[in-house]
């Protein structure tokens, strides 16, 4: 029978798809159902921070880092507040100290539970997400309860917090984290150790531990390839070395290392461990004024300077540079998932369609990060 | 029969018959899909922690009806690219798959829609016919989504019809007749009589049918979930990949055909496991008429216990379908010819050899 | 053939073990809340919408330049020397007439940097969430308590009061008279 | 190692080549000239004392040092002057950090291209192009990320004025 002819297809999925985490394109060149080459389209929410970041002072760009990952925006913050401290050399009081690691840990926390719960819809499973966001809302309550918001905060400011913990706080946060190591346990059995889950998501999207570095992948995305790899440990920061915790790498319990599973796992594992940085430091929180380091007018020396923090998407930078006026001369972020989506081609080919919806799930990109 | 009487009754054979077969339509299901969605979205709800619909009408009881006249009243859009005669047709073949399945199910002793010999021949023929309208379905909306869910669909449910009537094989090879209506009858009253316990036989051979009749039952039921799109392979309406499968492009009543379809086959197929397995339409606990003496109270007695019997099998594949993630392509492939299939065969030897004892 | 006995197995366990969760769910309470009869009680912090205590602002203009999306506007007339203004709660003077105090809510991006400048605490974040309207109009309040024409007329009167101000210079330098007699 | 190490390793091997490190709050900066950057980044990553495996972060800056005429609208306009492009490096071996610094002109910014020495510089710099206008020579596609293809003008240059219409749509707010 003389050769059929078959074509390769151009599938658009995006920007406007239900599994592709916000305004993304990709343009998947497909042969039949298995993947030839994939390429990302972003920019369609691109809204010029750092032209924006020049024209602000110092304390007004925070609500615009708020906007960039607007999943994780207290870690935005925190990124921001500890890059200018350094510029101005300003040593904040412990308890803002302390404030500030609860706060980013139980962000991570959030984070992590949309990423799985995403995770869970993009393999098809419904019902986790609702766990997740369950879980979720009581940590919204919490940031609620101290600065008013629920989504971004504006909470941490240069030199300190806006406001300090309501009397009310340290008693929710630890009768939350009890209630929580429960539905972990329950998120477990009813996702991740699900036969037809594993069988979705071993040995799909493996990133070799060598590509990831060298595509400059961070986070949970180069933990999931067991690179013993977290800035909160490897490059410290803050007070993270006060508390013992341990950094959770993927070990291909499922398939091979560096899977989708791997990916997912790890933000499972990490939600412990957040778990147990929160309980370490509600114990430890010292008092003290929170307001008292907070300069009149933010007005660092003239200089630049590279910062990085561990966002629970993964290395997140700012690159600062200042004139000495009020006014930042340059604000550049490197945000994670800028970087963590440039390795979709890479993992996506020769898989199937669905697996390059499991990726994406996977590597728990936000589009107001990438596009900034 | 009262297939019988309404012929006597109209004179014209033809016009009885045909009425009687319609019957189930508007009596039954009409009311139940409209009902099914509203069961899904509050079992789904409440497995989720959540309430689902409670605001049109007590407890939310008129959700659906309000659905229906809102799709109803929506406008009815056919692309422009489209393959016009195959689009508008698709929906109306899917949905005459469904219903003419069920004039062939036993609803109780005195009614059946037609009491053919072929009773459980003859609905998983015309199930299989709803394959046809999702292709055309998929084909004629021009969009490369639905074209590649119409693909998947069509494989999907032509390679699970082989382990499901593998099940059916061996399961109606001890029952000896195809004839739903007899088969219903040969469960007599009580629940351990029925075939999914071994059937009305005696001795060894009860005991020993026990095993592989569940497991008949149990690979039907996952076989059947495939045939249905549900969800360990609802991947033709997948919608994290392919956006909504077949049934992208469709809007307004077009839609709700799709929907009636599909709930209509979700309870086609629990009817055909109840009649065979669950012993169609026999009350597990003797009749109620029997021992107050009403005689004519048991075939409605009858009629609901079928009825029950199948909504439970339908609230069990929606129970399922909020607790599964979706399997891919291939793996539902693996699964159909590498688990079921072998499965399937290694239980109609079982059971043949059983047979023989 | 052990594999393939292990996966089935495995798959029947996982699934009916994922089953067993969420039928559980079905008799826990539930987390929903009936919005518009059962409302969520806000903290007391809760940034909703800005509210300005008109009587205690004294024009200063620190919250708007603090804005990050420049939603306030603002514009005040100085005081002429003979009016009084009356004090702001916490015994402040007030020297400007704020004729013209204006937020727009829906630029508003709710951070919560104007009310912590404020020196006499005059604007602030109630916990008012449900302000909709149906168009965009609307979403500027004005806070100023003069009407337009008082307004106008404040101005007007601050104009004549400069007009006179400088013909008083302008007299006092054409016809420089010795010192004693400047206080006409 | 110190970036004072590291600086004598650099200048003993690229020995006929002027570069100029400088003192600044976050950590010295290396002011490295362009044409041999693509040598020095390979060096940077395969030298066993050094071996920077991993491209922290490149961002495009406009220095905005040129003189500034005074257009009539009230915009400014530059002439002369640089932009620059800013690498961080770091080893995750020896946990040490670099920052080099590479100074262009402002009317033809060229700079070589260490796609292959890191991939994670590709989108980085597709986005220093689309910002500031610098050619990464020898990049495999170097268009814009972030703005529509055909827009004009680079938008985070100081002296960036919006056009006025893009594709029939008024721009400016």
């Amino acid at each position: 029978m003389a050769e059929l002819k078959t074509d390769q297809i151009v599938l658009n999925m995006g920007p406007q798809h239900p599994s592709t985490h916000g305004v993304l394109r990709l343009e998947v060149v497909l042969d039949g159902e298995v993947v030839v080459d994939v390429t990302p389209h972003i920019g369609y929410l691109h809204r010029c921070f750092e032209k924006h970041a020049e024209a602000m002072t110092y304390p007004q760009v925070i609500p615009y880092t708020d906007r960039m990952d607007y999943l994780s925006s207290m870690y935005n913050n925190f990124g921001y507040v500890e890059a200018v401290e350094r510029l101005m050399n300003i040593e904040v009081p412990e308890r803002v100290k302390y404030i500030r690691v609860i706060m980013g840990e139980l962000q991570r926390i959030a984070n992590h539970l949309v990423a799985v719960g995403t995770f869970g819809i993009d393999i098809g499973a419904f019902t986790p997400f609702l766990y997740c966001f369950r879980d979720r809302e009581r940590i919204l309550d919490l940031f609620e309860m101290t600065c008013g918001a629920r989504l971004l905060y504006n909470y941490m400011w240069v030199g300190g917090v806006s406001h300090d913990l309501p009397p009310n706080f340290i008693p929710k946060a630890k009768e939350f984290l009890k209630d929580f190591k429960k539905s972990i346990k329950e998120l477990n059995d009813l996702l991740s150790y699900n036969k037809i889950f594993i069988e979705r998501t071993a040995n799909i999207g493996i990133l070799p531990a060598d590509t990831a570095i060298n595509y400059g992948c961070s986070g949970p995305v180069l933990r999931g390839s067991g690179v013993e790899w977290d800035l909160r440990k490897n490059d410290p920061y803050s007070i993270y070395d006060r508390f013992e915790w341990e950094v959770v790498t993927g070990k291909g319990e499922m398939g091979t290392v560096g899977d989708c599973w791997d990916r997912y796992m790890v933000r499972v594992r990490e939600m412990e461990q957040s778990c147990r940085i929160v309980e370490q430091a509600l114990e430890q929180i010292p008092d003290g004024d929170v307001t008292s380091a907070i300069p009149k007018r933010v007005k660092p020396p003239a200089g630049e300077i590279y910062f990085r923090v561990e966002s629970p998407k993964g290395e997140l930078g700012y690159h600062i540079i200042s004139d000495g006026s009020l006014n930042p001369f340059r604000v550049k972020v490197r945000a994670p998932s800028f970087v963590n989506l440039q390795i979709l081609p890479v993992i996506s080919r020769g898989y199937l369609v669905a697996d390059i919806i499991a990726n994406l799930g996977s590597l728990d990109i936000v589009l107001g990060e990438i596009d900034r | 029969m009262i297939p019988d009487k309404l012929a006597e009754f109209f004179g014209v054979n033809f016009l009885g018959y045909l009425i009687a077969a319609a019957l189930p339509l508007f009596l039954w299901i009409l009311p139940y899909a409209l009902y099914a969605v509203y069961a899904e979205r509050k079992i789904s709800a409440f497995m989720q922690d959540r309430i689902g619909p409670n605001r049109v009408g007590p407890k939310g009881l008129f959700q659906t009806i309000a659905d229906i006249l809102k799709l109803i009243q929506k406008e009815d859009i056919v692309p422009s690219s489209a393959d016009k005669p195959l689009f508008i047709a698709a929906p109306y073949v899917i949905f005459t798959g469904t219903f003419a399945a069920f004039a062939a199910l036993p609803f109780s002793s005195i009614y059946i829609g037609s009491n053919i010999n072929l009773g459980v021949f003859y609905i998983l023929a015309i199930s299989s016919f709803s394959v046809v309208g999702i292709l055309m379905a998929g084909w004629a909306g021009n969009n490369k989504y639905s074209l590649y869910g119409a693909m998947r669909s069509v494989a999907q449910i032509v390679s699970y019809e082989v382990p499901a009537l593998l099940a059916i094989v061996s399961a109606v090879m001890v029952i000896g007749t195809l004839n739903l209506n007899e088969i219903s009858e040969m469960q007599t009253a009580r629940f351990w009589n029925w075939w999914i316990f071994g059937g009305p036989l005696q001795g060894i051979q009860k005991f020993l049918l026990i095993i592989p009749m569940i497991i008949a039952f149990i690979i039907f039921f996952i076989a059947s979930l495939a045939e249905v799109n549900r969800t360990p392979f609802d991947i033709p309406e997948a919608e994290s990949e392919l956006v909504a499968g077949f049934h992208t492009e469709y809007t307004g009543m077009k839609f709700a055909m799709f929907f009636l379809a599909e709930y209509g086959n979700m309870f086609v197929v629990s009817a055909i496991s109840v009649s065979i397995f669950f012993g169609g339409w026999q009350s597990p606990f003797g009749y109620l008429g029997n021992s107050l003496g009403i005689s004519w109270l048991v075939p409605f007695e009858q009629v609901f216990w079928f009825l029950f019997k199948g909504s439970f099998l339908v609230l069990i594949q929606m129970w399922l379908r909020w607790t599964l993630p979706r399997l891919r392509v291939d793996q539902l492939m693996t699964v159909c010819w590498k688990y079921l299939t072998p499965y399937a065969f290694v239980n109609l030897v079982l059971i043949g050899i059983i047979t023989l004892i | 053939m052990k594999e393939y006995l292990k996966n089935t197995w495995l798959g029947i366990y996982t699934i009916l073990v994922g089953m067993k969760v969420t039928f559980s769910h079905l008799f826990k309470p539930k987390v929903t809340i009936q919005y518009p009869d059962v409302r969520v009680q806000l903290p007391e912090r809760a940034r909703n919408r800005l509210y300005v205590n008109i009587d205690d602002c004294i024009g200063c203009d620190q919250c708007s330049r603090a804005c990050p999306v420049d939603c306030i506007t603002i514009e005040t007339v100085k005081a002429v020397p003979g009016e009084d203004l009356g004090t702001t709660s916490n015994g402040k003077r007030k020297a400007l007439w704020v004729t013209k105090f204006d937020i727009d809510i829906a630029k508003c991006c709710y951070c919560g940097l104007c009310v912590y400048p404020c020196p006499t605490e005059c604007i602030w974040m109630t916990d008012i969430y449900e302000f909709s309207e149906y168009n965009r109009e609307n979403l500027i309040y004005h806070f100023s308590n003069l009407s337009p024409e008082e307004a106008e007329q404040k101005k007007l009167n601050y104009q004549k009061f400069e007009e006179e101000k400088a013909r008083q210079k302008a007299q006092a330098v054409a016809n420089p008279q010795p010192k004693q007699d400047g206080g006409n | 190692m110190t970036v004072q190490e590291i600086f004598e390793i650099i200048k003993e091997k690229f020995n006929q080549e002027q570069f100029e490190l400088k003192p600044n709050i976050g950590g010295e900066i290396l002011i490295v000239p362009a044409k041999i950057l693509r040598e020095l980044c390979f060096f940077l990553r395969d030298d066993e004392r050094l071996s920077f495996d991993t491209l922290m972060n490149l961002s495009g800056v406009d220095l905005a040092d040129g003189e500034k005429k005074k257009l009539e609208d009230g915009t400014i306009e530059i002439v002369g002057g640089h932009l620059a492009t800013v690498y961080h490096l770091y080893s995750m071996k020896h946990n040490h950090k670099l920052t080099l610094k590479v100074l262009l002109p402002r009317e033809n910014p060229v700079v070589p291209s260490i796609e292959r020495v890191w991939r994670a510089a590709d989108w980085h710099e597709r986005e220093a192009y689309d910002m500031f206008g610098i050619i990464f020579e020898g990049h495999h596609n170097l268009k814009r990320i972030l703005l529509p293809d055909d827009w004009e003008g680079y938008p985070l240059r100081k002296d960036y004025k919006v056009q006025e219409f893009y594709q029939g749509m008024k721009v400016p707010y």
